[in-house]
């Protein structure tokens, strides 16, 4: 019993972290698909909108408009790199790109230092402040706020892409490009639309978080790299793959940190991507690479 | 998928040419015996030994060479240093000893260049030796190619439709070129979609359609084959 | 290859720069160069900067005074981003470019370190504002090295205090993976027999973690009757957040690196209660008229805010108090490196923003445990104990 | 012929390199170039991998660092030989290498970006918090110059000469590499994995056989590094480290052993010019890598020269590689 207890603990911790590393990877998942482009920018998404939410609850203090607001601005922000960064791009190999995009995500994180400073910003919770008693385990309303609308956001996604036309689209470019053109699908458009959902989805992750972790303007990077292992965990391209991932992440941190080392979290979290890319690097749900 | 159930045989030092309408299955028979794929059932042989399980390198280090449908030259280097690398597996200077330019390696480097150049002489790119690779015109790139293919000194030569982007007078020198290679004892499988150069280089011809193998046998018999006929019909017949 | 080419290249494009470079090296002769090495990008930014605004601000204020000695002050800051390799190359530079005759900085204890040996070496005084207590002692192999921040140790021995006064004996500490707390928690743990004070657990979380429940989860199952949190930014605020998330009610004791309105401002409501050894600058306010550092942190913060809008920071302070240190020292010593250090080292009751300084060639730090007062934020504002 | 010819090309730099040094009225100016030395080390190393074989290493900087650790614990805590040390870090840093490279060079592009940097964060991680044998984030102190024959490099000069001369031969070995038949196989891969496969080049064993011989340079810099520096902290080993040896390679130019050397100058020389603007330091560098790599995929240099060497052949009809 005096075990489960913090087990318990552990596990909310975990899963919070996870749902927002599961946001990320979706974010990655969405991009890949649609471009087999891997957005290492992808954690400054998560970084812009908290910071942009905590900027527009500064000047109107409405948490609604500051989420709209937000996920609205950093849309905007994906899709201009998009246009800008990746367009016009002569030569189109990973190794290119994985430079330009880490370049982005560097440019994107000093920008962010010169308009919002080095100091951190909070973002009041959503609701009440008050821990909720759950057993031996106390869970705060904003990490539920967090699971929810996490959990809301990728029904939502779901939904999107079996749904609508538009997302069967999109999956038909990720799926064959050139059949997915001669059908009439504007590849381009698709491209541009996986970046500005992405983004939205990074934002959404960041302004969900900003009140437990507070905004800052370097917040973004381990969150992406986490993101990105939570994805190829996960599988590359496979949404349920990138919430397992994401949520097996986090709880997977969270329980080293409280049962082996705490200084050691990190490391383990990327033992396991090591691990997992050298035992089954199309992850766990995804397909044949 | 795109191959099923073919069985053949390439009779060594004969040009032996597979022909099919597009998507018949053509590039991944290439892809399959070159290890660039592994089939899920069957069996590759080359000379008794069973390669359907190489990686392509191995397999090239056989002496099977090949060509790409789509030119893979290396673009960044020049057209001497292109062939040159087609002597990789013949050589055998590692970082060591070509990083220290031990007297061995040096003369085995040279050999290498000589080797290079003799191959380039052969398809007549000699003079364009210190150009690089990307600048050449799309026909001298395919001749590039089996210039590379060469210089490794193929028992085997795969050709994937060399003819594609020559102009007439081209074609007619590569189909030449074909032959002497064959004179000199290269076994060669050829895809080609010329068929004028395919009837007149081939000593045997194997015709697939949708990954099947609906005939083989020489030119003059192909030609009059109905299946073959009934498969063409109305497709891109370029004969 | 065309080697050739690209060797004129290299060489024209490598030449032009170090000229650059060197352009800018023919300084004037008069003014005293006062070099300064601080971490204003970089993880440790909320160090550097105020640091190098007080630098800044103060060199303006002795020039318009008319500088020490009729000789106008040159201030030279570079920025060392919290890298030890920029910052042994920034301090050759203002060793042997700059001519500086004495070296503010660096911010961090690892670049601290790896500046002073040269420093030494080249018989330069460097004043530094880190909290390691290596970077001053063993006083005898430091000669040439002075510090203004309090030690770790200070801090430590007011904490410990305080909880020996309160009868709280057991302790879980929570550091930070940086060198601040591991310092710290050395200090911590080695001071603890002293006191009677019996250390139950020991976590430590990375500068960037945003989420410490795991550790706390793991403290609040041992029977630790007091939390210390070592750490500097904003993981102390999420430390007191995450508390109070779990709902662990045992006093939580921060360390002087959390001692700034910053802290209660992202602490929010969580912040109510916290306990913290403060340098007097942050609640000078509160303090008696007879302190006599009240009047040094009223005139240090009211320039600063004036001048950059913002609340001086204890961290400005070290800079504020090496500068002004340093400009007696010149009025007395001139420009002569050796004459500065004996001036450095001979500085008694100097009353600064950090505490009152008496130094002496065992001691180049100065201070004492007094230099910190214990505070306790309530209602989002602080509060004296004593 | 050919060897004249190759012997004075490099006795020409080594003379240049000496001439700039004796031109340095400045100490410190030696000390920038030893740091340049030390960093081409690095980016050449990087480059054989990136702009040769075409894989990317986000990670480099733990195999600057594991050289750097092993010779500092060997010497300050074991008293070893420095010298020794040296080649333990280079032994120890090889095998690190070859484990992570034989799973992480069968992925492709991503995935090995992604395993060196996950690999990377770890070691920074494991010099962080090995308190014990590390001395954690306040560093390691009191590492002992080189010594050779009575002769202890301990000053700007002294080193310079050492570390140049280390940095020559070291440019010189990989010079001929590149021009030798493992150096074409290397540039062969990257153009085409696939036609280099044809021609019976083993990508991969040649894949991993670079990625372990760039982590002996960055071992062997990291060696020098600690021994010049006589103090090492785990800041300079993190990520950020990493992305800016990437980005001198993509200034220097992709598969150019010259390109290193300036990449490296350029990018060291850089935020000491530009010291005054360090707020924009990041974003210039972020700056420098997107605009490079969009426009100039091959980088700055290597970029340049093939514009203009492309722009000759171009009237005879060739079209426009990227």
């Amino acid at each position: 019993m005096e075990i489960l207890a913090p087990l318990l603990q552990y596990l909310i911790s975990g899963l919070t972290n996870g749902a927002i590393y599961a946001l990320i990877a979706l974010g990655f998942g969405i991009i890949y698909n649609a471009t087999t482009i891997i957005n290492f920018a992808q954690g400054e998404m998560v970084m812009l909108g908290a910071l942009c939410a905590i900027s527009i609850y500064h000047v109107n203090p409405s948490l609604p408009l500051a989420f709209a607001g937000g996920v609205a601005m950093v849309t905007v922000i994906g899709l201009v790199f998009e246009r800008l960064a990746l367009r016009p791009v002569r030569d189109p190999s990973p190794i290119s790109l994985i430079i330009i995009t880490v370049g982005g995500a560097v440019f994107i994180k000093g920008i962010a230092m010169l308009l919002w400073g080095k100091d951190p910003y909070s973002l009041p919770p959503f609701t009440s402040n008050v821990p909720i008693g759950l057993g031996p385990a106390t869970i705060l309303p904003q990490n539920l706020w967090v699971l929810g609308v996490g959990a809301l956001l990728v029904l939502f996604l779901e939904a999107f892409l079996r749904l609508t036309l538009v997302g069967k689209a999109m999956r038909a470019c990720a799926y064959n490009p050139r059949a997915a053109r001669l059908v009439g699908i504007s590849t381009g458009r698709m491209v541009q639309l996986s970046f500005g959902l992405s983004a939205a989805l990074g934002a959404a992750g960041g302004i969900l978080i900003a009140p437990l972790t507070l905004g800052v303007y370097d917040m973004g990077t381990m969150l992406g790299l986490k993101g990105f292992s939570a994805a190829i965990l996960g599988g590359l391209g496979s949404i349920l793959g990138g919430v397992l991932g994401g949520l097996l992440l986090g709880v997977a941190e969270s329980l080293a940190s409280g049962l082996i080392s705490s200084g050691y979290r990190d490391a383990v979290a990327f033992l396991i991507l090591l691990v997992a890319l050298f035992i089954r690097p199309q992850g766990l749900l995804g397909g044949k690479q | 998928m795109a191959v099923n159930d073919i069985s053949f045989g390439v009779p060594a030092g004969l040009v032996k040419a597979v022909i099919g309408p597009n998507g018949a299955g053509k590039t991944t028979l290439f892809n399959l015996i070159t290890g660039f794929l592994a089939p899920q059932r069957g069996r590759i042989l080359y000379r008794e030994q069973e390669i359907q399980s190489l990686p392509a390198y191995a397999v090239a280090s056989l002496g099977i060479a090949r060509t790409f449908q789509l030119v893979q030259l290396f673009d960044h280097m020049t057209v001497l240093e292109n062939v040159m690398v087609g002597r990789h597996r013949l050589s055998r200077a590692g970082l060591f000893s070509g990083g220290l330019r031990l007297p061995w390696a040096r003369r085995e480097e040279a050999a290498i260049r000589d080797k290079a150049l003799e191959a380039l002489e052969f398809v007549g790119l000699a003079d364009r030796a210190a150009q690089p690779a990307a600048v050449l015109p799309l026909g001298l790139k395919r001749l590039l190619e089996i210039a590379r293919s060469l210089a490794s000194e193929p028992s085997l030569l795969l050709l994937d439709e060399p003819a594609s982007g020559l102009d007439r007078v081209e074609t007619e020198r590569l189909g030449e070129m074909i032959l002497t290679l064959r004179d000199r004892g290269i076994t060669i499988l050829l895809v080609e979609h010329d068929m004028s150069l395919t009837m007149e280089v081939a000593d045997d011809i194997a015709v697939l359609n949708y990954g099947r193998l609906i005939a083989e046998g020489p030119p003059r018999a192909i030609q009059k084959h109905p299946e073959v006929i009934a498969a063409y019909l109305g497709t891109d017949w370029q004969g | 290859m065309k080697s050739r080419a690209s060797l004129v290249l290299v060489a024209v494009i490598m030449a032009g720069l170090i000229c650059f470079g060197a352009a800018g090296a023919k300084a004037e002769k008069k003014p005293y160069v006062i070099g300064g090495i601080f971490s204003i990008t970089g993880p440790a930014s909320y160090l550097g900067e105020p640091e190098r605004n007080t630098m800044e601000m103060l060199a303006a204020e002795l020039n318009a005074k008319g500088g020490i000695k009729g000789n106008p002050v040159k201030v030279v800051i570079y920025d060392d981003e919290g890298d030890v390799t920029k910052a042994r190359l920034h301090a050759e530079k203002l060793l042997k470019k700059d001519q500086a005759l004495t070296i503010i900085g660096p911010s961090l204890t690892h670049t601290s370190m790896a500046v002073l040996p040269i420093t030494q070496q080249a018989k330069t005084p460097l004043i530094s504002c880190a909290a390691g207590i290596g970077i001053t002692s063993p006083a005898k192999e430091r000669v040439w090295t002075f510090k203004t921040a309090q030690t770790d140790a200070m801090a430590v021995s007011r904490i410990y205090q305080y909880l020996k006064q309160h009868n709280l004996t057991k302790v879980a500490i929570l550091t930070v993976s940086t060198g601040f707390g591991v310092s710290g928690k050395e200090q911590l743990t080695k001071q603890a027999e002293e006191y009677g004070i019996q250390v139950v657990a020991q976590e430590v979380f990375g500068e960037k973690d945003t989420d410490m429940t795991p550790q706390l989860t793991k403290i609040r199952g041992t029977d630790a009757q007091t939390v210390i949190c070592w750490g500097t930014g904003p993981a102390p605020a999420l430390v007191a957040k995450n508390m109070k998330q779990l709902g662990v009610t045992i006093p939580l004791i921060q360390s002087h690196g959390a001692a700034s309105r910053k802290f209660i401002e992202l602490a929010g409501d969580a912040a109510d209660g916290i306990m913290m050894p403060a340098g007097k600058l942050v609640v000078y306010p509160l303090l008696p008229d007879t302190d006599p550092q009240k009047a040094v942190c009223q005139e240090y913060d009211k320039k600063y805010q004036a001048q950059y809008n913002k609340p001086a920071s204890s961290f400005g302070g070290y800079a504020y108090d090496a500068m002004m240190m340093l400009a007696q020292a010149l009025e007395k010593a001139g420009a002569d490196r050796a004459k500065i250090r004996a001036a450095l080292e001979q500085t008694k009751n100097f009353v600064g923003v950090s505490g009152v300084f008496n130094m002496s060639p065992e001691d180049h730090n100065g201070l004492t445990p007094e230099a910190f007062v214990m505070v306790k934020i309530e209602k989002g504002d602080f509060k004296l104990i004593e | 012929m050919r060897l004249p010819r190759l012997l004075n090309r490099w006795l020409l730099f080594t003379a240049a390199v000496f001439l700039i040094a004796l031109l340095m009225e400045n100490e410190y100016y030696l000390t920038l170039l030893n740091f340049i030395g030390i960093h081409t080390l690095l980016v050449v190393g990087l480059n054989l991998l990136m702009g040769y074989a075409g894989q990317i290493s986000l990670g480099h900087a733990a195999f600057f660092g594991l050289g750097a650790y092993t010779s500092g614990i060997l010497t300050v805590t074991y008293g070893l030989n420095p010298w020794l040390a040296m080649l333990a870090g280079m032994i120890i840093s090889g095998v690190a290498a070859f484990l992570i490279g034989i799973p992480a060079l069968k992925l492709r592009g991503y995935y090995l970006a992604m395993a060196t940097l996950g690999f990377g964060v770890i070691v920074y991680i494991v010099f962080t918090e090995a308190q014990a044998w590390t001395g954690g984030p306040s560093g390691l102190a009191g590492i002992p110059a080189l010594h050779l024959a009575g002769l202890s490099f301990d000053t700007p000069w002294k080193l310079y000469l050492l570390i140049w001369m280390v940095v020559i031969l070291i440019l010189i070995l990989s010079a001929s590499i590149v021009d030798s038949r493992i150096g074409r196989a290397l540039r062969a891969l990257h153009d085409s994995e696939a036609a280099a496969e044809s021609l019976g080049v083993n990508t991969q064993r040649l894949k991993l056989l670079i990625f372990v011989w760039s982590a002996l340079y960055a071992s062997l810099a990291g060696s020098l590094f600690a021994h010049t520096m006589n103090f090492i902290a785990p800041s300079s080993f993190d990520i950020m480290f990493s992305i800016k040896l990437v980005t001198m390679v993509v200034v220097g130019g992709m598969a150019s052993v010259w390109g290193s050397l300036l990449g490296a100058g350029v990018l060291t020389i850089l935020p000491e010019v530009l010291v005054f603007f360090h707020d924009f330091e990041v974003v210039i560098f972020g700056g420098i890598l997107m605009v490079v790599m969009i426009f100039l995929p091959r980088g700055l240099v290597r970029g340049l020269l093939d514009l203009k060497e492309f722009r000759r052949y171009k009237r005879q009809g060739g079209a426009f590689p990227v």
